[in-house]
């Protein structure tokens, strides 16, 4: 009586490998698969719904699951190792100059206004220089000045003298000690962002020679 | 027309037309390494045990007929037909005790191992292309999932970049680089400039501070650096014969003059 | 008693969560993932060599497989389900008969310099070749030889072996007996002058010998 589901009954693969190709596919099809479309992949006779079944209890609890999505299905990463799927790199880099100078004129000339850090730098100061000091939590705004327009002051905070090893900032060396420690002997060529470690005395000693008069 | 002079016939045809099909593919064939390893396939035996004597006349043999057909070869098949002209000979010719160098055996040892060596590597290329591939028999994910990079930067400063810092900020009004004030002098090109314009319009002898720009002779500096540059340049002129110049006394005025093309 | 193990078991997350950790990451990817790279995404104390050795029992016989490539890992569909990818298949740019030998010549005789190619091909080697094989990352630059003009050798890539399904380049087909019947060798031939730019020191001592008069 059943003749004819009997043929096909035979044809199709056993349970087991229906739920093979059901997973291959899953795995390599780049769009969610919808049942008819596994129909219409799989031989004739087979049926997807029901190894789909299998193989999502077989995924049940592991580190991908197969989910469904709309009508049709896929294989997804486990909700709970989605953190898998982050990497954080952390990268040390060196403070800009600028960050640096203006960091320094705070140090030095605290309580002070944006417009006293740029008449000493001699260039302006970007605000991104001024809220990335903020953001270190190295500065912090200060009292207003009481001139005219009250403008915000800038000071350095705890976070600062803790980084740098100071008690406060009235111990930071003075300019006449800086000399005495050869640090303003180092005269670096206008332009040229290098620091002490590069530059060469002698070279420094000829330069300036040249405009001793 | 005989059968048996049929067959004869068509025999002669199909040698021949295996011949010039050998031949018209020439350029089928990767150099002459590769024909030979094809002339070899002829001799239907292992690769091991083929002759090479053989093949070195099969090989000659094609030369001739490529020749003969006015087929232009490229030069390395030229090349191998003159070396296995050489083989054959060595390999015909009773060994020369006196001679050195490697014997005609080893050669052609030599060249066996060649062909071998190519013929496994074309099956071993054709093995390898066999192979289940990638995206092709099987298959890599489909929905890929981006691994996100969460950057996050820490910023470094030490005291000592802090103090450097600051120094390079408080010195920085001591320190000038080297520049010429070039508003104030002028250059002995620019003189020159102005002169060869000038010069043409003097006929006679004309006192070389009358050259001078106006409005150069006021400030001491610029008149010093405009005279200067004015006098080189009349020293460039007449060295290229364009002026002639004449100091009547020390100190007196310089004088100058255009000077007139001789003729012949 | 193994009280300062305890303490890093006890950081480490058990096996067979690493096990899920793994997997999802090797489903998220289409490329091979290095141990290196798994113990860098996984927490602090992991064992991913362990937990792959797992994960590849586990997907054994199953729709896909994990599988080894050089020295990383990768999920790729059974090679028996190809059939149902027909929609999947990438058509590669069809390789000329000389770029597939140039490519079976690097892999079985790498490292291997453009003279040794050519040495055994009896041809010169087309620039746009070894172009075409490097742009495709099948082969790339290997280690200069350390023979007069130091030349340049090809190696097979990690890609290759992807592409081709093998573990390493060990298990190229046939390679064993191609070596023993001495068909990987680089002989020089008889009575010439060995050519620095072809030769393998260690090679030829043993070659040399053979031509030795």
């Amino acid at each position: 009586m059943a003749k004819p589901q009997n043929d096909s009954l035979f044809d199709a693969p056993p349970m087991g490998e229906q739920e093979r190709m059901v997973e291959a596919i899953l795995f390599a099809t780049a769009d969610p698969v919808t049942v008819q479309d596994l129909i219409g992949r799989m031989p004739h006779g087979c049926d997807p719904a029901e190894a789909l079944a299998y193989l999502r209890k077989r995924y049940e609890g592991r580190g991908v699951n197969v989910v469904r999505i709309g009508d049709a299905w896929a294989i997804r990463t486990a909700p709970d190792l989605g953190f898998l799927m982050q990497k954080e790199i952390v990268e040390t880099r060196k403070l800009s100059r600028a960050a640096i100078e203006t960091l320094a004129i705070v140090a030095y000339h605290q309580p002070v206004t944006r417009a006293e850090i740029e008449e000493i730098r001699g260039v302006s100061v970007s605000r991104g220089t001024i809220d990335q000091l903020i953001e270190m939590e190295w500065i912090r705004f200060g009292r207003r000045k009481m001139t005219p327009g009250r403008p915000v002051t800038f000071v350095v905070t705890q976070g600062f003298l803790d980084h740098f090893g100071l008690e406060n900032a009235r111990d930071l060396p003075g300019l006449k000690e800086l000399r005495g420690a050869g640090l303003l002997e180092n005269r670096p060529p206008p332009g040229t962002v290098p620091l002490g470690e590069t530059e060469d005395d002698s070279a420094d000693a000829g330069q300036s020679e040249l405009f001793e008069d | 027309m005989q059968p048996d002079e049929f067959e004869e016939d068509t025999d002669r045809i199909s040698a021949r037309v295996a011949a010039e099909a050998l031949i018209v593919d020439v350029g089928a064939f990767e150099g002459p390494l590769d024909l030979l390893l094809t002339l070899s396939r002829t001799q239907k035996v292992d690769l091991r045990q083929i002759s090479i004597l053989a093949l070195a006349q099969q090989y000659l043999a094609f030369v001739e007929q490529a020749k003969a057909l006015r087929l232009e070869l490229a030069a390395d098949y030229l090349v191998m037909a003159a070396w296995l002209a050489f083989l054959k000979s060595r390999l015909l010719l009773p060994p020369d005790p006196r001679e050195a160098g490697p014997s005609g055996e080893e050669l052609a040892a030599h060249l066996a191992f060649q062909l071998e060596r190519l013929a496994a590597m074309r099956e071993a290329a054709a093995k390898l292309m066999a192979r289940d591939q990638l995206s092709r028999d099987f298959f890599a994910r489909g929905i890929t999932e981006d691994v996100q990079r969460v950057r996050r930067i820490s910023y470094t400063a030490t005291l000592l970049d802090l103090m450097q810092g600051y120094a390079r900020i408080r010195t920085r009004d001591d320190f000038r680089p080297f520049v010429l004030d070039r508003q104030h002098v002028m250059t002995m090109e620019q003189a020159l400039e102005r002169m060869r314009h000038l010069i043409g319009f003097a006929g006679d002898w004309t006192d070389i501070s009358s050259y001078l720009p106006d409005g150069w002779d006021a400030d001491p500096q610029r008149r010093r650096s405009t005279t200067a540059a004015t006098f080189a340049a009349s020293l460039e002129l007449a060295k290229e014969g364009k002026i002639e110049i004449r100091q009547g006394d020390t100190f007196a005025p310089i004088q100058i003059r255009k000077k007139e093309p001789r003729n012949g």
